[in-house]
């Protein structure tokens, strides 16, 4: 399991590719890649603010949750924080299982319970000012599909 | 102890970390002692439902007690993802 | 939408980065990637065989189902078909919306479809010989999910 | 009317793929016409659960009638992905 929380971008088909790399033993590798979306074309920066002391615990406390629920060959997370520009990835998740529906749902779960249980928060600059990203109801909602 | 605000908890109270001393039992009981020392604590504090709390890096919840708690976080709902 | 079937190998990660790439209008990218498993440690080469002539056609209307279904700013679909080793990707899937749960679930979707509805046929070569890899009851079970 | 065979229906009946002159009406009857010609193409088509018919490139099944179609594919259940 590895589990990255850094300012710096990553690259996600490098990761994909490094991820689960010479295992015969998988068949299935599904990967998720969360991008900074610009809803209104007026977004100019989206800044991730972050709990720096909790959320790679955090974040692994949820990989070891998806790999007790599921035969999983491992598991990825990377979680970047500070300002980033609209279509640069946010983060990524990976998962590799022998089978598909293991790596769907595992990664699904984790997408689910990092979006709401990690302490990561979402303020988007406009040419308008600043503003915090309401969390989700459906985000809370998600988490009790688990 | 130490108190420290994230979003805009931290903005609302202008600081991002302080040292609190308290006597208060549970994570209420704090809350209602900032909240009496200042308004910005008290417009911060207004609306708990739209707050989360972590006791030394673990989710908690307002009631909690925080005896032998040395970090209390405060912060909105995560929108991480 | 991209459909490609071929004998030559892919770089997974280098799809997934040129996929929806320079988009701002999307949130989430889900890649699903097939990889030959050795599932009793003594498999050879997996060999695919396909229907050329109906292959291609069979994936678009499955991409296009998803496509019609689903909010998705773009979908690839890469199969390969041929002489695989243990280890290397079969095939691929990526899906980019606005948002997760449809990139989610229209990837989830393309697997189940592709698993059954696309003409290939996977034959396991090792010492002992050679053998069809049959279909799972489970397989055709997962198509009434949606 | 080209018939083609894939995986191991290919493999039991020998060829790829065979030009065939026929009358039958539905793939079924084409099926009892081909059985009844030869003992490897009645191996393969013993069991008609165990495989899936596409007429011009479509998935069909074997009831369908074969009024125009130019290219009738047999083989088992798809095991791609």
């Amino acid at each position: 399991m590895t589990v990255r929380v850094q300012a710096e971008p990553f690259d996600a088909g490098a990761e994909l590719n490094a991820f689960a790399q010479g295992r015969t033993d998988i068949g299935a590798v599904v990967s998720f890649t969360g991008v900074v979306r610009d809803t209104q074309g007026d977004l100019q920066e989206m800044l991730i603010e972050h709990y720096p002391g909790m959320t790679t615990r955090a974040i692994a406390t949820i990989a070891d949750e998806a790999v007790a629920r599921w035969a999983l060959a491992d598991v990825l997370v990377i979680h970047r924080y500070g300002p980033l520009k609209p279509g640069e990835p946010i983060m990524m998740v990976a998962t590799a299982s022998a089978h598909r529906a293991a790596a769907f749902e595992a990664a699904d779960f984790l997408m689910d319970y990092l979006k709401s249980r990690a302490p990561f928060w979402k303020k988007e600059v406009t040419a308008q000012g600043a503003s915090w990203v309401d969390a989700k109801d459906a985000d809370e909602d998600a988490l009790r599909r688990w | 102890m130490n108190v420290v605000y994230f979003a805009w908890v931290r903005e609302r109270i202008g600081l991002p970390q302080e040292t609190v001393e308290t006597g208060a039992a549970t994570v209420k009981d704090l809350i209602a002692e900032l909240s009496a020392r200042e308004e910005r604590y008290a417009a911060a504090f207004a609306d708990i439902s739209a707050l989360r709390v972590a006791l030394d890096q673990e989710l908690s919840d307002f009631d909690a007690p925080l005896d032998g708690v040395r970090e209390v976080a405060f912060f909105p709902p995560m929108t991480g993802g």
